[in-house]
């Protein structure tokens, strides 16, 4: 049975290992220990292909396949890195809130002013909503003109689905909190009420 | 014709002298490889991209972790000890190794359960945070191996025991201690490289 | 070995049936099924595409849903019909017969990955059904727009698609698994790897290369899935999340992937031209080694897709570098192929004309790759038209030339009957004309700057010029004539099955194994064991002897060598 | 094939149009050969009667009547990597000097225009919001390039500039201009439903002029 006192050294081998990287476990504050920690575990992968599955004792070409894998694995990892591991040219996700609440902070809220308005409908919103606010026949967006139950709504109901977005039937009104101020909502609403709905 | 131990083969024709389930499994080893290795280098690679997940990092259960790790090399030593058994012709030995090795997957699970239940229980979920959705993505995606291991293990200790296909004792045994390869990578990515 | 089958009915002979000679044809029918789909769906892309009238009208497709006619013509394309046909349809029929085995090595894993491709492709066919209409992300769906319904708009189509691509790749992975070890391990005695034909050699190198680039690609679709369905944030840039660790995880397989596509079809056209040229393979250990250095190179040149996605450009340069060295070893298959021609005794059968016109269309393919593969070509090149005719001229010969020239070169081994000879010549000189005229304008096209997917592109002026116009035009008419031109292949196909001219074992004098069996080969393929004895191309060889020496063909004053102990003890019953 | 390249906007326009000029004759050149060859090999190789193809197992010294040609496609590789890196160094790597900058925002089906207003700083409370890109002849543009939901690309073809748009990232890149006019900005990634729709407009004035579109603004 000499084969298994073998099996059970290394079973007790890959114990002390795993203990020794706990205990490293504790600074990993420092490359270094993170690096050892993974040659650790690296050693205790190859005793188990090594010696629980005999890849040792196996033909050459099949422990080329076991390396072929690896290899690709690597060729991954060493294309993507740099890119996708260092970020390149990332914007820190700014919390959406900020944003609001440093307008806000400095002026009141005035009621919605038609000419600015018309400043933000005409960069934002003409994209779907097209100048003439039908918004190419209502296949990119509200038909304000001719789909007369749109400016029917309330204004609330009209803000939140400005800066909220919405999904309807024509396809999704993305949210403009992220990028439009209250003010300018409210600006841009009172321009579309004030050129294509009634008052 | 392979090794010395020459257990009867699943398929009796062999031109370069392994026998073709060997062959087989050598290939659907390596494509698991491939599965986990792209898993587990995107999890790196995003790993380096957010230092600060060593904070979120810090919320799992390490101990759990390492207890797990002990009990997956035990069941391994099972596993190589019923394959050793087989060759030496004791399938009763076999057999009943193998169903320890079974068990140790039934305690990793257990153990995972806990791990699983105090961590969505503290308001980690999959969708908490891009870390614990590779979290749970990665250890479930183990989890799930570990299942097919022991339905695979278990099928194979019932056959030993009315001593047939001795085969699948050490083909089973080969893709348990591959399972056991991938969590002993999984330990310190998500557990060790945490405590900050 | 070919015991005579125990009775079997209809349904274990047909249906569920483990002979490979069976699942390949299954494989085969699926596939030409699908690319009725592919070829719809590529006939209402054109149509748009010509209907539209500068001002952005005369468009009948709505826009959402021409984005996803051009995701499921890519799609159904590249997984449903070249991957069937070239991969699983011949590589199934031949790899046992030309290694002289009785069936794969794994006959019930075998059936197991058609069962699981027609699920999948069940799964695709619905996918376009569901409210809010198929997968609109082009044949790539990268997320934010393939994570996020909200975004796209589609919900239960991306779903569905996701897991038919899925289920698609675990069904190649178990055909792959079978593949590899019976062309390994299930070789006749006396058969080296270097007696193997060059067609097994490049199915083996293409099962390896897909199962060591797919594993990534499965963690990105189930991540993608994750993030569609469960609102996980694997690719969500508000969280932290990289769409472009996706354009990694899906080009790491999308590069490796097109090469699973061109290795059997390298495949069929040296088997067909060394027969029908009656001439050896030129440098047969070249060639070879000329397939494993693709096969390398070909996991190290994906990012030539992502020059201008947004990764970082000081990347780009040494994958930019890879992709040109790529040409060099593909470069050696080619010449080597043309080398074989030179001195032949070339006999001008259908085959061999698909065969020919494989080479003269996929150099075009092939040299036009360069300057998408070169980084700074690339930033104008990227996503336009010119990319839509480069690979058009790459992936259509390779399916639907080297496809039909497999197709009519063993279907008197597959069917035991000849394909009409003059309906394949009408069928080649048809289909080579047409698809040069649909594709040769859309380089001009590219080269105007015209991009891609683009539903009404008589939207923006510079694409509504009357040369842009015309050049679309030009581009419709000639695919309704290329599908014209199919017709006769389709009706060729299914009405030689039965009613074709009887054929011989060995219809083409062809040395390798599966000529020197039955045809259609019974179950168990061959009456006795082969022995093989030489290299699989000894055509014409010197002296006036016969004009070939079939591979198990014992050298002359020797009868067989008696059986070799390796053989299989059952077959010695 | 060629003349149906674009009017050449930018200074870099002309070095890829040359990239693109060196790889077409190489690349051409290679096709051609091989296509009278290939034809020649048909035709001539055809089967007579009587005629036994010869047996030319292409070992030994032989093999490099394909090697040969084969170091040949090495070497056109090396010279079209050597011509195209330089350009692809000064188009993306080495951003020049800004004379002036803005912010370019993707979002789904429309394209928004920042400059930086009086403080001449980006992401400040002046900031001036446009939905044409207005520049002034003659001048360094860098831009940022970001998408706000899905993958997008800021395609300027007389410019020769294709670059993606990526959420979550922004992207530097540059261009200059000599020649004052109007010029067609496309979307060059699908993005959904608007992705055909997405046009907007590069609007090159002299100095005065766009001084005075931004003071409207």
């Amino acid at each position: 049975m000499s084969h298994d006192k073998k099996y059970i050294v290394i079973w007790a081998a890959l114990l002390v290992a795993l203990f020794v990287s706990l205990g490293l476990g504790q600074f990993v504050g420092n490359a270094a220990v993170v690096g050892t920690i993974f040659v650790i575990a690296a050693v205790k992968a190859w005793l188990v292909v090594a010696e629980f599955m005999h890849l040792r004792l196996e033909a050459r070409w099949l422990q080329l396949v076991f390396a072929g894998a690896l290899a690709a694995i690597m060729a991954f990892v060493i294309g993507i890195t740099p890119d996708v591991a260092h970020h390149w040219s990332v914007i820190p996700p700014k919390p959406e809130a900020a944003a609001d609440a440093v307008v806000v902070a400095k002026k009141p809220l005035e009621p919605g002013n038609v000419e600015r308005g018309g400043k933000v409908y005409g960069t934002y919103c003409v994209g779907c909503h097209a100048v003439d606010g039908k918004a190419n026949g209502g296949t990119t967006g509200a038909n304000f003109v001719d789909d007369t139950t749109r400016l029917a709504k309330t204004d609330a109901e009209l803000l939140t689905s400005i800066a909220e977005g919405k999904t309807g039937t024509i396809g999704t009104m993305p949210p403009w909190k992220g990028a439009l101020t209250e003010q300018q909502r409210v600006d841009a609403l009172a321009y579309v009420r004030a050129t294509f709905g009634a008052k | 014709m392979s090794h010395a131990h020459a257990a009867p083969l699943p398929e009796e024709r062999t031109s370069t002298g392994v026998a073709t389930g060997k062959v087989a499994l050598w290939w659907f080893l390596a494509s698991e490889v491939a599965i986990f290795g792209g898993l587990i280098m995107s999890y790196v690679v995003c790993r380096l991209a957010h230092p600060e997940w060593a904070e979120e990092a810090a919320h799992t259960v390490s101990a759990a972790g390492a207890l797990n790790t002990v009990v997956l090399l035990t069941s391994s030593l099972f596993a190589v000890l019923a394959h050793s058994a087989a060759t030496h012709g004791d399938m009763k030995k076999a057999s009943n190794l193998l169903f320890a090795t079974v068990g140790g997957g039934l305690v990793f699970l257990c153990v995972k359960a806990y791990e699983y239940h105090h961590e969505i229980s503290e308001g980690f979920t999959p969708v908490a945070s891009l870390f614990w959705g590779f979290y749970f993505f990665m250890t479930g995606l183990h989890g799930v191996h570990v299942v097919a291991g022991m339905t695979a293990l278990t099928w194979a200790a019932l056959k030993a025991r009315k001593n047939e296909a001795p085969w699948a004792v050490e083909y089973t045994g080969m893709y348990w201690h591959l399972v056991d390869v991938i969590w002993i990578f999984l330990f310190p990515l998500v557990y060790l490289a945490s405590a900050s | 070995m070919s015991h005579d089958a125990h009775p079997q009915s209809f349904i274990s002979k047909y249906v569920f049936s483990t002979d490979h000679k069976t699942i390949a044809k299954q494989y085969m029918i699926t596939g030409l099924f699908m690319a009725l789909f592919g070829g719809a769906a590529a006939s209402a892309i054109r149509t748009q595409l010509a209907a539209v009238e500068p001002g952005g009208t005369g468009g009948f497709l709505d826009p959402q849903f021409y984005n996803s006619v051009v995701t499921m013509h890519g799609t159904v394309m590249v997984f449903w019909v070249a991957m069937p046909v070239l991969v699983a349809g011949f590589g199934n029929l031949l790899i046992p017969l030309m290694v002289g085995a009785e069936d794969m090595a794994f006959p019930k894993l075998n059936m197991a990955s058609y069962w699981v491709f027609l699920l999948s492709t069940v799964v695709l066919l619905i996918s376009p059904l569901v409210p809010g209409g198929g997968a609109a992300g082009g044949w790539t769906s990268y997320p934010p727009l393939a994570a996020d319904p909200a975004l796209s708009g589609v919900e239960w189509g991306i779903t569905l698609w996701i897991l038919a691509v899925a289920l698609e790749l675990v069904a190649f992975l178990m055909g792959g698994i079978n593949f590899i070890t019976t062309a390994i391990n299930m070789r006749a005695p006396g058969m080296s790897m270097w007696d193997l034909p060059l067609f097994v050699w490049e199915e083996v190198a293409a099962s390896i290369v897909f199962m060591l680039s797919v594993g990534p690609l499965i963690a990105g679709a189930v991540m993608l899935l994750l993030d569609h369905v469960a609102g996980t944030h694997f690719f969500d840039p508000k969280m932290g999340g990289d769409p472009v660790l996706f354009q990694h995880l899906f080009w790491f397989f999308g590069h490796p992937e097109v090469y699973v596509i061109l290795f059997p079809a390298f495949g069929i056209v040296a088997e067909i031209i060394t027969c029908h040229a009656r001439k050896t393979l030129f440098g047969y250990k070249m060639t070879v080694w000329s397939v494993i250095a693709t096969s390398l190179l070909s996991f190290v040149v994906w990012a030539h897709h992502q020059f201008i996605a947004g990764i970082d450009p000081k990347i780009s340069i040494p994958f930019s570098v890879m992709t040109i060295l790529i040409s060099v070893p593909v470069a050696v298959g080619m010449f080597a192929f043309m080398a074989t021609l030179y001195k032949g005794s070339i006999r001008f059968t259908s085959a061999m004309l698909f065969a020919l016109g494989f080479f003269a269309c996929f150099l075009l393919g092939g040299v036009t790759g360069i300057i998408n593969g070169t980084a700074a070509a690339d930033i104008y090149i990227h996503d336009s038209y010119y990319v839509v005719a480069h690979f058009h001229y790459t992936l259509y010969p390779l399916v639907f030339m080297a496809g039909p020239a497999g197709l009519y070169h063993w279907f008197p081994k597959m069917f035991g009957r000849f394909m009409n000879e003059t309906l394949g010549k009408v069928h080649f000189w048809g289909s080579m004309v047409f698809f040069n005229l649909i594709f040769l304008p859309q380089f001009n096209l590219g080269m105007m700057g015209h991009n891609r997917r683009l539903a009404v592109p008589t939207n923006y002026e510079f694409l509504s010029t009357p040369e842009a116009l015309l050049m679309q035009d030009i581009s419709t008419w000639a695919l309704f004539g290329l599908l014209a031109f199919q017709l006769p292949f389709v009706w060729n196909f299914f009405h030689s099955m039965f009613r074709g001219a009887v054929a011989p074992a060995n219809p083409w004098n062809a040395t390798t194994l599966e000529w020197q069996c039955p045809s259609p080969p019974p179950h168990g393929n061959f009456d006795t064991p082969p022995v093989v004895y030489r290299g699989p191309y000894e055509y014409s060889p010197e002296g006036d002897g016969p004009d070939f020496i079939a591979q198990n063909q014992p050298p002359e004053g020797q009868h067989e060598v008696p059986q070799n102990p390796l053989v299989s003890p059952h077959a010695a019953k | 094939m060629l003349h149906y390249l674009p009017f050449q906007l930018s200074s870099f326009a002309g070095d890829i149009d040359q990239v693109i000029r060196v790889i077409y004759y190489i690349v051409g050149t290679w096709f051609v050969a091989a296509e009278v060859i290939l034809f020649w090999l048909i035709f001539g190789s055809r089967s007579k009667p009587g005629v036994r193809a010869a047996w030319l197992p292409g070992t030994g010294r032989a093999k490099w009547a394909v090697l040969a040609p084969v170091c040949a496609v090495l070497a056109c590789d090396l010279i079209i990597e050597k011509a195209s890196s330089p350009t692809w160094e000064y188009v993306k790597l080495d951003i020049p000097h800004p004379d002036v900058e803005v912010k370019i925002e993707a979002r789904q089906f429309a394209w928004i225009f920042t400059y930086p207003g009086k403080d001449g700083i980006l992401g400040t409370e002046d900031d001036l919001v446009a939905k044409e890109l207005h520049v002034p002849v003659n001048k360094k543009v860098v831009f940022h390039l970001e998408a706000a939901d899905v993958l997008h690309n800021f395609y300027v073809k007389d410019l020769r500039l294709k670059q993606d748009a990526v959420p979550g990232r922004s992207i530097k890149g540059w261009f200059d201009t000599n020649t004052e006019g109007t010029y067609e900005i496309a979307c060059a990634e699908i993005c959904g439903k608007g992705h055909t729709l997405m046009g907007s407009k590069l609007v090159v004035d002299s100095n005065e002029a766009y001084q005075s579109f931004l003071a409207a603004l």
